[in-house]
């Protein structure tokens, strides 16, 4: 794993789906299962609502990783928001490589209401795939490609 | 254990003091055997479903219940001085059938390992790894048998160590690395006097 | 980001001012988060036009100072940082309002569930996450709006799906509430698994004397319309406005009323059963777990509800002999058809109850193997004397009455290897007594051997009861069955299993073996859950809206849940939640409207190149294209948007405003965190 | 059309106890398009009981030694006794799927330049057998010249074939039927019996260390197995035939019971049905004489 550079914290964005995974995160909280505070989370009402262009903007803004987080595939609440959103992540996914960014920034995970634990575990990979990964080049203060953004 | 030293000593043994206490637990056993049988042995909830089913359990002593709670408690010296520990014949009956999931039986060659480190091992399984050190074979081919294999068409030995002892400086390489032999002849040196 | 107006506001919006008002909880938050410099951070971010903390802000005085703060320092939003929105909004929403502000120009910031609780060791890392938690809020509150929740009728109906003892209960309250009740059950007749049982733990009273009474009230209340052999087919519309379509299987046979609206003058099935006799094909009688025979043409027994013959179609050869049989009544059309029926209904209880877990797949106990051994529903039916033996316990093997009869407790439950299930099934230990019980009193001299781990005797009256079989003389072997052995001659069974309280192994003979299997969900709980968007907890059983404070409700507005299908309980637990979630389910229909959160989509037809790629996203059919002076625009039926915003997350000209969730709003917040607040 | 090519590997009881089954195991696959070639240099297991109770980590360096020979001839492993099953395919499929076990292994075999790479399988020849894709029931009753009429078998698996459950993939370890259609196949008829999956004693070193204790293990599956009226007992393991075999001299002299029971491995019966003699078998060998059996049959 490349040395990361000084004082670099990753810096998460999430956003995820009030009924499961926000619900789930709680949880995680009620149960006080530990993990890594890098990332912030925004709530959302269905990861359906996840627009395409908020992902690139806080990829351009300098997001480490993004991580979208909803109801396993039959439990959403609106029946079939997290469907569309997992099939808009290819295309989000090819925009980032077409970009240069290593398509493992962005993340999608199901988890449901019931499971804390596996948030917890959600949250400690992606912070582990992000230390791996070291600060995204259009971070404004350690990205190589900082000046462009 | 405290003893209660009276003057005398047939008391101090039948009056024993025969209280568990913290000191008589090591964790660091638990820990060793958990990691050495690769299952969560502090998980077993004491329900006999391995006892119940156990080959040796109705003819000894032998309670593979009893070795999973001194795991769970860390009585070590319990555990390891117990002659019983070698009477399990690792027939994974209780491992198919526990139902915290656990490995009883690997638990049981965890405490073996760690008791052969304390020199605590039978007699017989220390002849097993001379054997194999000379010959490769824990039960090594002999005249008649050879004799047997030319009646049945068959080399005089197998294709084994047997007849490519130029092998047997690979195992023999093997079993000194955890220095196994050395060990051996030791404690069957110590005991044999 | 286009320039964000969105087409509700008509006036010029006043400079956003934010109050920002931190709470301690005690020391859940404060514990690990540094509470003064969150709140000197708080002041220097834009918009923010006052800052407080408060130890308890959801207390009344700390909602008190929300409003003071409003009103002296004209506020025009307010944010709270401390629990999980989804606790507390509703409390801060009032107070805003309370405050004389919209309530909703209030955004939650979490720093408890996401950070303090779950970063407790590391001060420094939670602080900070809430700092920039508190800027994300801000940013969002400063660009909220007036909204104003939608009131929609609620139907003057409900639905309950299932009619065991829990459907039942519920029914009936809501039926004596004065609503009208729709009981869907996919069997032949109501009365679940507790009709199958003979007695019932503590009392011992007899099952079905104290439940054929509450099925005939189902049967005879006429605000419950009772549909059997019925399945949910589909379901639309949200709370208030469920549009069920209910697929009601044909039976081949008429009730009366069904009779005389063909105009057969007084037909229909009376349920004399003049055609079961002539019936050329015997079935086994699932109700009697396939212990007794039934004909094609069939009752499960004779005090069903409602008392009509179903006829099996998978096994009925069309002879036409029970049609002779029936005569004038006309009762039977062999070529009778699916129906499907759509109802309106205001609110629905889910009560699916359970089935046994299939205790077959545990070999070692050798169900389905050996000809003794026999699920613990299987015994209820034995000992039963409306049962298939009238109530003489035989062997199965040559019909002799079982003298030492053994019940292996947690068969299948409390089992983490992936084969049984990791959960208690709760009620086995008890009835397990009670079949020990009645062993004792009918067979003289027969001893029943408990095999367990622990008896779990919790409820009023259970270990009194748990004391007094002791006391009658059943043993109790301290120890979990290893396996059992079948004696290929006397058909025996050789159990295994150790005395952990006397640490020997035990070989004991038993002429029979009763397993107290697991429960689990029914295979068609999965389908219809999914219908009305319920989901389940990891287990298998349905997800209630929270374990303590919300047993009855889900997830999804408008759906309650009732008995076992939200997790193994016994009768009156089940009875009391059933009464729970009626009461519950009625509070909507009584108030006659429910308030919808405003968070429906809006169109901006300016930007609206009228493309229609939202319309096929909407799974709702809310959204249409519409003709307006000379161009196509969408337009959203406000009553059927819920708000989920996947036509908003979608529309490539960005001319979808969703309410309180609008994409100013979520890039504000991106940008807030990210750019750390400068625009 | 011998297209099933494997490394047979031979352990120790079989090669140097009952070298019947080895020449039976051979030839018998031969006829059913299995060819077993030689596996040079390979040793013990090492034994699971034996060494597996002292230190793990030899035991995991010398069976790995075993499978890079397999490796080198660019062969699977198939072999004929539980024992080695347990020491050869467990590591074999532990090795492949853990790493770190991996790396230690290799640090070890480095010594004598030999590197684990995990690139073959290890089947138990039983297994092969039964596998329709490669012989199964159907091709076995078709090789058979003497079927075995008129004798009952009683089938004993072994553990180490089988359980745990959760690492191995033949199926039910309480009431299989596998074998016994094996055996079935071979003409003769296949008993069950009480408590069949138990344990033959041997394992786990108790043999050696009590042997009264493993006898009595022995005796009692003896005991249920007479009680089933079978003429002879089958096994897929040459450990478990010792100790059925021997171990009924054994239970003589310190029980004082007599049984005179004959044990076979499955590859004996096999080449027994397909027309070897039991000289060509090694039957002679066995320490209770299979003549009252043979008598039946041939």
């Amino acid at each position: 794993m490349a040395e990361n550079p000084e004082g670099w914290q990753p810096r998460i964005l999430a956003i995820i789906c009030n009924w499961c995974s926000y619900a789930g995160a709680d949880l995680a909280g009620g149960a006080r299962i530990q993990y890594p505070p890098d990332v912030r989370a925004i709530r959302v009402m269905c990861t359906g609502r996840v627009d395409p262009l908020f992902i690139m903007k806080a990829f351009t803004d300098g997001a480490d990783s993004v991580l979208i987080s909803g109801c396993h595939f039959g439990d959403c609440h609106y029946l079939e928001g997290n469907f569309k959103a997992a099939k808009r992540m290819f295309l989000v996914k090819s925009l980032l490589r077409n970009i240069g960014l290593d398509d493992r920034r962005l993340r999608m995970t199901f988890v449901s209401a019931s499971e804390g634990a596996k948030w917890a575990k959600v949250i400690e990979d992606v912070v582990n795939v992000t230390q791996e990964l070291g600060p995204s080049p259009f971070n404004r203060e350690y990205g190589e490609l900082k000046e462009l953004v | 254990m405290a003893t209660k030293n009276y003057p005398d000593p047939k008391l101090n043994e039948k009056l024993r003091d025969r209280y568990y206490r913290r000191d008589q637990s090591n964790p660091e056993f638990t820990k060793d055997v958990e990691k050495l049988a690769d299952s969560m042995a502090h998980m077993c909830f004491q329900c006999g479903t391995c006892t119940g089913g156990c080959p040796s359990a109705p003819r000894s002593t032998y309670r593979i219940r009893e070795f999973m709670r001194r795991g769970v408690l860390g009585l070590e010296e319990e555990a390891l001085t117990d002659p019983d520990l070698w009477l399990c014949t690792t027939c994974y009956s209780c491992t198919d059938r526990c139902p915290r999931d656990l490995a009883p039986t690997d638990v049981i060659m965890a405490m073996r390992n760690l008791a052969f480190q304390r020199d605590i091992i039978p007699v017989n399984f220390l002849k097993t790894v001379q054997a194999i050190y000379s010959s490769g074979h824990g039960v090594p081919n002999n005249d008649a048998n050879r004799m047997a294999r030319e009646k049945l068409g068959l080399t005089r030995d197998p294709p084994t160590t047997h007849m490519y002892p130029e092998y047997v400086k690979g195992i023999q390489k093997i079993i000194d690395h955890y220095k196994l032999k050395e060990n051996a002849d030791r404690i069957v040196k110590e005991r044999e006097g | 980001m286009a320039e964000a107006v969105s087409p509700s506001t008509s006036e010029k919006p006043k400079a956003p001012r934010i109050g920002v008002f931190v709470c301690h909880c005690g020391t859940n938050i404060a514990g690990s988060i540094d509470i003064e410099a969150v709140k000197e951070y708080a002041k220097t971010l834009p918009n923010v036009g006052y800052v407080n903390d408060y130890k308890y802000q959801c207390s009344m005085p700390g909602q008190v100072t929300i409003q003071d703060a409003v009103k002296e320092n004209d506020l025009t939003g307010v944010v709270v940082a401390a629990c999980s929105p989804r606790l507390h909004e509703p409390t801060f929403r009032a107070a805003t309002k309370d405050a004389g502000l919209n309530p909703f120009r209030f955004e939650m910031a979490n720093i408890r569930e996401q950070n303090s609780w779950v970063h407790m060791h590391d001060q420094e890392g939670a602080t900070q996450k809430a700092k920039d938690a508190i800027r994300i809020a801000v940013a969002k509150a400063s660009l909220l709006e007036d909204l104003y929740p939608k009131s929609v009728p609620v139907e003057h109906a409900a639905m309950v799906v299932g009619a065991g003892v829990a459907g039942m209960q519920a029914a009936l309250d809501l039926a004596n509430a004065g609503i009208k009740t729709y009981l869907v059950e996919k069997s032949p007749t109501i009365g679940g698994r507790m009709s199958q049982l003979d007695k019932t733990f503590p009392t011992l009273d007899c099952s079905q004397c104290i439940l054929t009474p509450k099925m005939v009230d189902v049967g005879r209340a006429e605000n419950i319309v009772l549909m059997v052999n019925s399945e949910v087919e589909e379901v639309e519309g949200y709370i208030g406005n469920f549009d069920v379509t209910i697929r009601r299987k044909a039976t081949g046979v008429l009730s009366p009323a069904e009779a005389e609206a063909k105009g057969i003058v007084g037909g229909g099935c009376t349920g004399c059963g003049d055609c079961a006799p002539v019936c050329p094909v015997t079935k086994p009688n699932e109700f009697e777990m396939g212990m007794a025979p039934r004909k094609a043409i069939y009752i499960y027994h004779p005090q069903v509800v409602p008392l009509l013959y179903t006829i099996d179609w998978d096994s009925c050869v069309k002879c036409g002999l029970c049609v002779e049989a029936c005569g004038e009544k006309k009762a039977i059309d062999l070529e009778m058809q699916d129906e499907l029926v759509k109802v309106k209904v205001g609110t629905v209880i889910l009560a699916t109850g359970f089935e046994v877990f299939p205790i077959e797949t545990k070999e070692e106990w050798g169900y389905k193997r050996y000809d003794n051994v026999i699920t613990s529903l299987e015994f209820e039916r034995l000992i039963c004397a409306s049962g298939p033996t009238g109530g003489h316990l035989v062997r199965p093997s040559d019909g002799e009455t079982p003298m030492r009869i053994g019940f292996v407790l947690c068969a299948g439950s409390r089992d983490s290897t992936g084969v049984g299930k990791p959960y208690c099934s709760r009620f086995c230990c008890m009835y397990s007594l009670k079949h020990a019980h009645q062993i004792i009193e009918k067979i003289p001299g027969a001893v029943p051997y408990i095999f367990y781990m622990d008896i779990r005797s919790f409820g009023k009256a259970y270990e009194e009861f748990y004391y007094r079989i002791q006391d009658e003389g059943a043993k109790f072997i301290r120890g979990r069955v290893s396996n059992i052995q079948e004696d290929p001659v006397t058909k025996n069974l050789k159990v295994y299993v150790e005395d952990t309280l006397l640490g020997r192994p035990m070989e004991l003979e038993l002429d029979m073996v009763v397993l107290a299997a697991a429960v689990q969900p029914t295979e068609m709980t999965n389908k219809t859950r999914k219908l009305f968007g319920v989901s389940c907890s990891t287990d298998g059983w349905l997800l209630e809206a929270h374990p303590k404070l919300n047993p009855c409700g889900t997830t999804t507005a408008g759906v309650f849940v009732a008995g076992v299908c939200q997790g193994p309980k016994d009768i009156p637990d089940t009875v009391a939640q059933a009464e729970g979630a009626a009461s519950a389910a009625s509070i909507p229909i009584h108030r006659g409207e429910v308030e919808l959160e405003p968070y429906y989509a809006m169109c901006i037809e300016e930007k609206c190149a009228g493309c229609g790629m939202c319309v096929n996203l909407c799974p709702y059919q809310a959204l249409s294209l519409v003709e307006k002076d000379g161009r196509t625009v969408m337009q959203v039926t406000e009553a059927k948007c819920k708000g989920c915003g996947t036509c908003g997350g979608f529309c490539p000209g960005g001319a979808i405003w969703m309410n309180h969730f609008a994409t100013p709003q979520i890039v504000a917040q991106i940008d807030a965190f990210l750019l750390g607040g400068e625009q | 059309m011998t297209e099933h090519k494997y490394a047979f590997y031979l352990g120790c009881i079989a090669p140097n106890r009952y070298p019947g089954s080895e020449s039976a195991s051979i030839r018998t696959s031969k006829r059913l398009g299995i060819d077993l070639v030689p596996l040079e240099g390979a040793s013990c297991c090492p034994a699971p009981g034996a060494f597996g109770s002292i230190d793990l980590n030899v035991w995991y360096a010398m069976a790995a030694r075993n499978v890079v020979l397999a490796e080198q001839m660019g062969l699977d492993i198939a072999l004929i006794c539980n024992g080695c099953y347990k020491s050869i395919y467990e590591v074999n499929h532990k090795l492949k799927h853990n790493k770190e076990l991996r790396d230690g292994v290799n640090e070890v075999l480095k010594e004598i330049d030999m590197e684990y790479k995990g690139t073959i399988d290890v089947w138990h020849l039983g297994e092969l057998l039964y596998d329709p894709d490669i012989v199964g029931v159907d091709k076995i009753r078709e090789s058979i010249k003497v079927p075995l009429k008129g004798v009952k078998v009683a089938a004993h698996y072994g553990c180490h074939l089988m359980k745990p459950k959760k690492e191995r993939h033949l199926g039910s370890t309480e009431a299989p039927r596998w074998v016994e259609e094996l055996v079935e196949a071979l003409g003769a008829e296949a008993v069950e019996y009480r408590n069949k999956m138990q344990c033959c004693g041997a394992g786990g070193g108790v043999r050696g260390y009590d042997l009264v204790h493993s006898l009595d293990i022995t005796n009692e599956k003896l005991i249920n197995i007479v009680e089933a009226g079978a003429d002879a007992v089958v096994d897929l393991c040459p450990f478990c035939q010792l100790q059925f075999d021997r171990g009924q001299i054994e239970i003589e002299e310190k029980f004082g019971i007599k049984y005179d029971m004959p044990v076979f491995h499955y590859a004996e019966l096999l080449g027994l049905a397909q027309g070897m003699s039991p000289s060509e078998l090694g039957l002679d060998l066995h320490a209770i004489s299979t003549e009252p059996f043979l008598k039946k049959v041939l």
